[in-house]
């Protein structure tokens, strides 16, 4: 038979060190994993808009069985798109509209997010962290209320500075933001954004903080304590299979750390019992026994979402847009 | 280091590389060529600077070569608006395009490669100092460049007989051709300082700022940069002022919402964009200043008789 | 011996038209000898960036929504650059001429029909136009830079968006994702060939023919060519430059705050962080291409939807990079701003005089 | 005249300083400069005459080093010389005053000198130089002002001090007293007497005649690029050397009729004053002025002086602040822009032809729209441009006018200076407006076209117009304006009859106006300076 052509749709550069790069690694996988029962395309630097549903139809018109559409704001044109042609498979990442060939997976980034958040809350002297982000998207918010209740179940009156620079990449601003946050005080950074360069002022300061995305460790190897790595590799593999054996399936699919989707680099500039606490922690995540909003999560304005014992459920979760109890900042309407 | 200290410092940070890319445009504009590829030049240096640096592994190395990369860009900017008397702001424009284009060809393998940062200065004692220590002597060495630069195009313009011939082409290029002086030349040369000049403030992005290659990651300052030679009233020390002003301004932004003011992100990040305009007005208004110092023959092309 | 350029004593004709065939043959030429020295095979590369979007109708049809909003925008600037104004800020423009549109559908969810749509482009136009006046006002009455200021104000608009599209505009039953609520097909103009040509083709069309008129036919645009040429001589004909400034600024930023609704009630259906990829900044591209010539602007923009969708294919099929794409439109600039300077000019070979005695006093 | 000017009429006798020998220039193939023979003496002062586009700045550019000579060799003191460029030529010993100033208005005097001189790094010791060179000529010049706050007379010395310094063997003028009053001419005149006792050879380009018959020793002239004549010009009449530059007998003006006095007036200017439009002008204080029907009225006075303010007021290019200050035809007009004025009967004709009165890269037919889009000609009909009509317009135009042109329609900047002169004078005659003002109207024009155009004026004001002319030409003024005022600083002066005063008498209030501003800027510093536009 024909090989199967698998494809994919960046937002970004497909080398972009970040986000798209990430995703890239994982069609890299396929390749390897499938060898020539596969054939796979990319379209890089898809702007959001029009321009992404003429890349993804594109993609669909010349063949490819499966299209996965990597940014979330690719999710209507994805949508259109898979109406249109009912025999390829669509995947979105990140997004909640489903349809008999149009599949979503995601991420439970803030597993990760919640280790952080803990290492944070022991190695800070200030007790105060900086927080680098994007958009005040669910999935960025979800990030910041994790972190916040992992630094939160160390040291209860920790804090974090938020500074959004409107923006998923920007080397040079994301550096601004690192320096005005270690101005203000703050002596760990942390970002939802995708660049290096807040992990690159940490280590000129000798100040420590996290990867995103990647193990970052290669730009600042003495600053870096850790990096939530996006590894969508296995999650492809699997996927692409099915469309070869006809077991292909529309889900709505978000792993964790246990599924292996997302990762934790290596822990390094770290005492031996922080290690171990995030080692603990990470186990706990991954065997089901920590759930990082778990009851009692209080909003910022006092208001109880679950009590203690239950848990945030998933779709509160994917629409999440309030702060938890202790942080200062005021969530952007 | 304190948080006054630490503010100040990422200013000058902030406002060096806007520094280096305004200083060329401005003596490129004294000669009476206006060059809106600011930008473009900017990332073709940015890139070059990475690239040499990553080769060799020694970042006086990419500083070179990002002066020789921004050379080029402009050499191409001066041979079709100067030579072929093309419209300036329209090859600007391509130029801009262009530069951003090929800056990403180029650094194609050299993204997600951690840099070599320039090294610091670090004079023991003095660096020490409280407040003015890091300030004044321990910056990075590109830092004491951009002053130096900017002290150098001032004592060149208006205490040389260089800058004297190149005042007097951007003033009346007629005149200046009548005299003898090669308007062409000069133009070229100025556009080609001003390459050079972008190109070291895209090296210092991409090998101070952030030690790192990524496409587009000159960030509109091409752009600022320009507006600038005319905040500054094509005067360099007024240069230095607008662009720590600016600086300044998109640094502290960053501060406000650190505090936590509550005022929506995006319009803080307006601010820098809106004081820009506002100072252009403010410039604007006073049209002696400007009648004085403005190039009379800015964005004029010139064809010598033969 | 060396070359010098001429001045002709009549601009040739022949050349005003073969120029921009010059320059596109001499950038297919550069990219031939690029794609050589990449080892790709350079004739597949030009087919599948050239040919390939002009063997199929789906890809044809794509051309051309793309090439809409870009040729809208192209022509308002046109206006502007015939009278010496450099807005370059049309991206700006667009935004704004988006935002003040998609309010109606926003605020008003359930109105519905052909009076709504015609609000909405009404209230498009007049969104562009109103934050073109902006960088005009400046300009007028303060001499304010207008390159720099609109640049400047492209920024503020898009930050403006980003705002109002994840903040009071977001969809309140969308889980969050910073885009308004979805456009219903009442909201937004009607299909009128193929799958995905709307209405907005026939504003483009009436622009060209509209515009061509005005420059070549009427007073105004006697006006504008001799207020952009010298404008001394103009207001000695008695036309003011200021409202010359003010009218060819509303008109394009009309045209752009067209293009922007024009996005918004069709390809993309609801109003997003941003509804541009840079349409703005391509349209001053085409605006030179096209020789500020309306019908020059049609073809250019046409070329360069063509590069677009070439670009795309490139990548598909034998992964040439996005930038690519960029690098071609700056250099074909670059030529077509070259080779026209032999419309005034031509080249001339110069012997020194043989004698060669010393200059000695 | 003074005797000690008359009394050294005779060409020396020495060997030649410069020779050009068969000097051919071609522009793409239009021939400049034909085979031309030129030989200049030390000491002698040489006139280069002929018409507009004769070749007279093209062959003194070769000699300067600005251009090249396609054939031909130049000779200095007997030796073949290459002059590939100016810096060559002032190093051979060469300075050189052009037709259109080679000034930097940015710049003060010193840097301005300064850049023609390469060996004077010093700019401290140069500005004393500059004084005392100046001082010593005659010459007062300040060197630390800028260029741009002086007026034309003194920026004329800036140019001359210039080449002084060059201490050089041979000056070339081009047009020099085209600017000048009668009185700062003769400063000049005594300023070369004094470099050509010292030997110094000076070639000197004017379209002046009678200036050429009393201060050269010998002339060339030039027509079509070819040297047809060289004579004594002192043993020729104003008349004949007109002639043999124009190849026929030059059209005498005929004025005979006087406009009766009584006629009603139609342009009436009263108490208008208005404030600087920019640091560099000059305020209108109070100007008040009546023209008649049939009568020419003359406004003579130094360039820089509010002439070109004055015209911007009266064509409405700048509005006054009350109505009533400008009266056309009996209405109030001064609030009414430029076309308002126009529909009113009015027409103007401004003193800078390119980018003013015409824009150069439009046709003649389209520049014709320029002037007379309202004024009832059918050009415009609800706005749609009728390109038949402008044609025709444009055509009448040229043909009575002679104006010559390489094409049907050309762009008007392909036009030589005098014939696009003609084509815009006639632009506004054609219309018989009931008030023309007309500045300059035949600055550097040669004489046929010069008295083309005059005369013409002098027609239209017989046939029941009034004519305002703004002249800095007071041969121009004496030949057709019926009475004669004076503007000097922003102020009028009453107009008198020209016949009731003598030339020395205009100048000399020119001149004395002229010395008080000097004397009254010096006291200033800078600030009320006059100057000319800046292009
Ligand atoms: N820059 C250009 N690029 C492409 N085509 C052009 C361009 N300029 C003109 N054309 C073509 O030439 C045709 C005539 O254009 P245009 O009306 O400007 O001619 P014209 O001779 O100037 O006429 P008129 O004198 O009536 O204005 C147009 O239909 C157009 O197709
Ligand atoms: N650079 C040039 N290219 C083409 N033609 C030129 C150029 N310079 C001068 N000419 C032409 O050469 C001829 C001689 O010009 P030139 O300036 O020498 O005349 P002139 O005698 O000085 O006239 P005027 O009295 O008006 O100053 C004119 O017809 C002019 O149009
Ligand atoms: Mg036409
Ligand atoms: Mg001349």
């Amino acid at each position: 038979a024909d090989k199967l052509k698998a494809c994919w749709v960046y937002v970004g550069p497909h080398n972009d060190g970040g986000y798209s790069e990430g995703h890239d690694r994982g069609r890299l996988m396929v390749e390897k994993e499938l060898g020539d029962k596969v054939e796979t395309s990319f379209v890089e630097n898809v702007p959001e808009g029009p321009d992404a549903e003429r890349a993804i139809e594109r993609l669909a018109r010349s063949g490819c069985g499966i299209i996965f559409s990597t940014s979330f704001g690719f999710m209507d044109p994805t949508v259109k798109v898979a109406a249109k042609f009912p025999d390829v498979k669509f995947e979105h990442a990140t997004g909640y509209k489903t349809a008999p060939n149009l599949a979503t997976y995601n991420s439970r980034f803030y597993e990760g997010r919640y280790i952080l958040g803990q290492i944070a809350a022991k190695m800070s002297k200030s007790g105060t962290a900086g927080y680098i982000v994007s958009f005040p998207i669910p999935e960025v918010v979800m990030g910041i209320d994790a972190f916040m209740l992992g630094a939160q179940s160390i040291n209860p009156d920790f804090k974090i500075k938020i500074v959004w620079v409107n923006s998923w990449f920007d080397p040079a601003k994301e550096a601004d933001a690192a320096k005005a946050l270690f101005d203000q005080g703050a002596d760990i950074i942390t970002q939802h954004t995708d660049s290096p360069a807040p992990l690159q002022v940490a280590q000129e300061r000798g100040l420590h903080g996290f990867g995103q995305a990647h193990d970052m460790i290669s730009f600042a190897p003495k600053a870096q304590y850790t990096a939530i790595v996006d590894t969508w590799g296995p999650y492809y593999v699997k996927r692409v299979n099915a469309v070869l054996d006809g077991t292909w399936k529309s889900e709505q699919t978000w792993d964790g750390l246990k599924d292996g989707i997302l990762e934790m680099a290596p822990y390094t500039n770290l005492p031996d019992d922080v290690v171990a606490m995030a080692k603990k922690t990470q186990a706990d995540i991954e065997s089901g026994a920590l759930h990082p909003f778990k009851g009692p999560v209080i909003k910022q304005d006092g208001t109880e979402v679950v009590p203690a014992g239950g848990v945030v459920d998933d779709k509160t979760l994917l629409g999440l847009n309030w702060y938890v109890k202790g942080i200062d900042d005021k969530l952007p309407q | 280091m304190t948080m006054m200290e630490g503010i100040l410092l990422t200013i000058v940070t902030a406002a060096t590389p806007l520094l280096f890319a305004a200083i060329g445009e401005l003596v490129a504009e004294r000669a009476g060529v206006l060059n809106l590829g600011v930008e473009g030049m900017m990332a073709i240096g940015a890139v070059c600077g990475f690239a040499a640096t990553a080769v060799t592994g020694m970042p006086i190395v990419g500083v070179l070569v990002a002066m020789i990369g921004g050379m080029l860009a402009a050499g191409l900017f001066g041979i079709v608006a100067l030579f072929f008397v093309a419209n300036q702001n329209a090859t600007g424009v391509a130029l801009t395009l262009f530069g951003l284009g090929l800056s990403g060809l180029i650094g194609d393998r050299f993204v997600g490669m951690p840099g070599i940062p320039v090294p610091r200065v670090d004079i023991p004692g003095l660096s020490d100092l409280p407040i003015v220590g890091r300030l004044v002597f321990g910056q990075d060495p590109l830092v004491y460049l951009a002053v130096v630069l900017a002290i150098g195009t001032w004592w060149f313009l208006f205490r040389t007989r260089g800058g004297l011939v190149l005042r007097a082409v951007g003033d009346n290029h007629g005149s200046a051709h009548a005299l003898g002086f090669s308007v062409i030349r000069t133009r070229f040369l100025a556009v080609l300082f001003g390459g050079l000049c972008a190109g070291l403030g895209g090296a210092y992005l991409s090998l101070v700022y952030t030690p790192q290659w990524t496409p587009m990651m000159t960030g509109g300052r091409g752009w600022i940069a320009l507006a600038l030679v005319v905040f500054a009233s094509w005067l360099p020390g007024r240069l230095v002022i607008g662009a720590l002003l600016f600086g300044g301004v998109s640094i502290l932004q960053l501060h406000a919402q650190a505090i936590g003011i509550g005022i929506p992100s995006q319009f803080l990040s307006m601010l820098p964009y809106i004081v820009t305009v506002i100072a252009l007005v403010i410039i604007s208004r006073n049209r002696t200043l400007l009648s004085v110092n403005t190039p009379a023959c800015l964005g004029r092309a010139f064809v010598p008789d033969s | 011996m060396r070359i010098v350029l001429e001045k002709r004593l009549t601009p040739s004709r022949s050349m005003q038209y073969l120029s921009p065939v010059v320059a596109i043959l001499l950038s297919l030429a550069t990219f031939f000898v690029i794609f050589l020295l990449a080892g790709i095979d350079p004739m597949r590369a030009l087919y599948i960036y050239f040919v390939e979007p002009l063997t199929a109708l789906w890809s044809i049809e794509d051309l051309l929504v793309k090439a809409v909003p870009i040729i809208l925008i192209a022509i308002g600037l046109s206006f502007c650059y015939q009278s010496a104004v450099w807005n370059i800020g049309a991206e700006g423009q667009l935004a704004a001429g988006a935002l003040a549109g998609a309010a109606i559908p926003i605020l008003f969810p359930t109105l519905q029909g052909p009076a709504v749509i015609t609000a909405m482009i009404l209230m498009g136009i007049a969104g562009g136009m109103a934050y073109a006046a902006i960088p005009a006002i400046l300009k007028i009455r303060f001499n304010a830079n207008e390159t720099l200021t609109t640049l400047m104000l492209v920024y503020v608009a898009n930050l403006f968006l980003d705002y109002m599209a994840r903040g009071p505009w977001r969809d309140p039953a969308g889980f969050n994702f910073p885009n308004s609520r979805p456009f219903d097909e009442g909201q937004m103009l009607p299909v009128i060939a193929g799958e995905s040509i709307r209405l907005s083709i026939i504003f483009m069309l009436v622009a060209v023919v509209v515009a061509w008129f005005m420059t070549t036919k009427t007073m105004t645009g006697f006006k504008i060519r001799v207020l952009g040429q010298s404008p001394r001589a103009g207001s000695f004909g008695g036309f003011s430059r200021n409202k010359m400034v003010m009218l060819t600024f509303l008109i394009s930023g009309g045209l752009a705050g067209l293009a922007g609704i024009c996005e918004v009630m069709g390809p993309i259906g609801l109003l997003r962080t941003s509804v541009s990829p840079g349409y703005g900044f391509t349209a001053i591209i085409v605006a030179f291409l096209g020789r500020l010539h309306p019908f020059g602007i049609l073809i250019a923009g046409l070329l360069l939807a063509l590069s677009y969708m070439g670009g795309e294919g490139a990548q598909v099929a034998i992964g040439l990079s996005d930038q690519t794409t960029q690098v071609f439109q700056g250099m074909l600039l670059f030529y077509v701003l070259a080779c026209d300077s032999f419309i005034y000019y031509r080249l001339r070979i110069v012997r020194q005089p043989a004698l060669d005695a010393a200059t000695v006093r | 005249m003074e005797p000690a000017i008359a009394a050294r009429r005779t060409r020396p006798q020495s060997g030649a300083l410069v020779e050009a020998i068969g000097i051919t220039k071609l522009f793409g193939s239009f021939k400049a400069n034909d085979a031309i023979d030129l030989t200049i003496r030390p000491g002698e002062i040489h006139a280069l005459l002929g018409e507009n586009g004769a070749g007279k700045s093209t062959l003194v550019k070769i000699l300067y080093g600005s251009l090249q000579p396609t054939e031909g060799e130049i000779r200095w003191k007997g030796q073949p010389v290459r002059i590939p460029s100016p810096s060559a030529a002032r190093k051979l010993g060469i300075g050189m005053v052009f037709q259109h100033f080679s000034l930097f208005d940015a710049l003060t005097v010193t840097e301005n000198i300064a850049l023609a001189l390469a060996d004077r790094t010093n700019l401290a010791a140069l500005s004393r130089e500059i004084e005392q060179v100046s001082r010593e000529f005659g010459l007062p010049l300040n060197p630390a002002s800028r260029v741009v706050d002086l007026s034309v007379g003194e920026r004329q010395r800036v140019e001359i001090v210039r080449c002084l310094l060059q201490d050089p063997e041979l000056l070339i003028m081009d047009e020099p007293t085209s600017v000048l009053t009668p009185q700062e001419a003769d400063d000049l005149f005594e300023t070369l007497d004094r470099l050509t006792a010292r030997g110094c050879a000076v070639l000197y380009i004017s379209h002046r005649l009678e200036e050429v018959k009393q201060i050269c020793h010998h002339a060339t002239i030039l027509r079509l690029g070819k040297v047809v004549a060289e004579c004594d010009p002192q043993q020729e009449t104003a008349a004949q050397l007109a002639s043999l530059m124009v190849g026929a007998d030059v059209h005498v003006l005929s004025a005979d009729t006087p406009p009766p006095s009584t006629m009603r007036t139609r342009l009436k200017v009263q108490g208008l004053s208005m404030p600087e439009p920019h640091p560099f002008a000059v305020a209108l204080k109070d100007i008040s002025l009546d023209v008649r029907a049939g009568e020419i009225v003359g406004i003579a006075g130094i360039a820089g002086n509010g002439q070109g303010e004055l015209f911007d007021a009266l064509s409405g290019e700048r509005l006054a602040a009350q109505e009533d200050v400008i009266i056309i035809d009996g209405k109030p007009a001064g609030r009414l822009g430029v076309t308002r004025r126009r529909r009113m009967g009015a027409a103007f004709v401004p003193e800078e032809r390119n980018g003013h009165g015409a824009v150069p890269r439009l046709r003649l037919s389209d520049n014709v729209l320029l002037t007379r889009h309202s004024t009832g000609d059918q050009l415009i009909r609800i706005g749609v441009i009728d390109f038949a009509s402008m044609r025709t317009l444009a055509e009448r135009i040229g043909r009575s006018f002679d104006v010559r042109k390489s094409a049907v329609d050309p762009e008007a900047g392909s036009l030589s200076g005098g014939n696009l002169q003609k084509f815009i004078v006639g632009r506004e005659i054609d219309r018989q407006p009931s008030v023309l003002v007309v500045s300059q109207p035949t600055w550097g024009v040669d004489a046929g076209a010069a008295a083309v155009i005059r005369q013409s004026l002098i027609d239209l004001a017989r046939s029941g117009s009034a004519v305002l002319v703004i002249s800095q030409d007071l041969d121009e003024i004496f030949e057709i304006a019926d009475r004669v005022a004076v503007i000097s600083r922003g102020h009028l002066t009453e107009p008198v009859p020209t016949r009731s005063l003598t030339r020395e008498e205009i100048g000399l209030m020119m001149a004395g106006l002229g010395e008080g501003k000097k004397k009254g800027r010096a006291a200033m510093g800078q600030g009320e300076a006059a100057h000319a536009h800046r292009p």
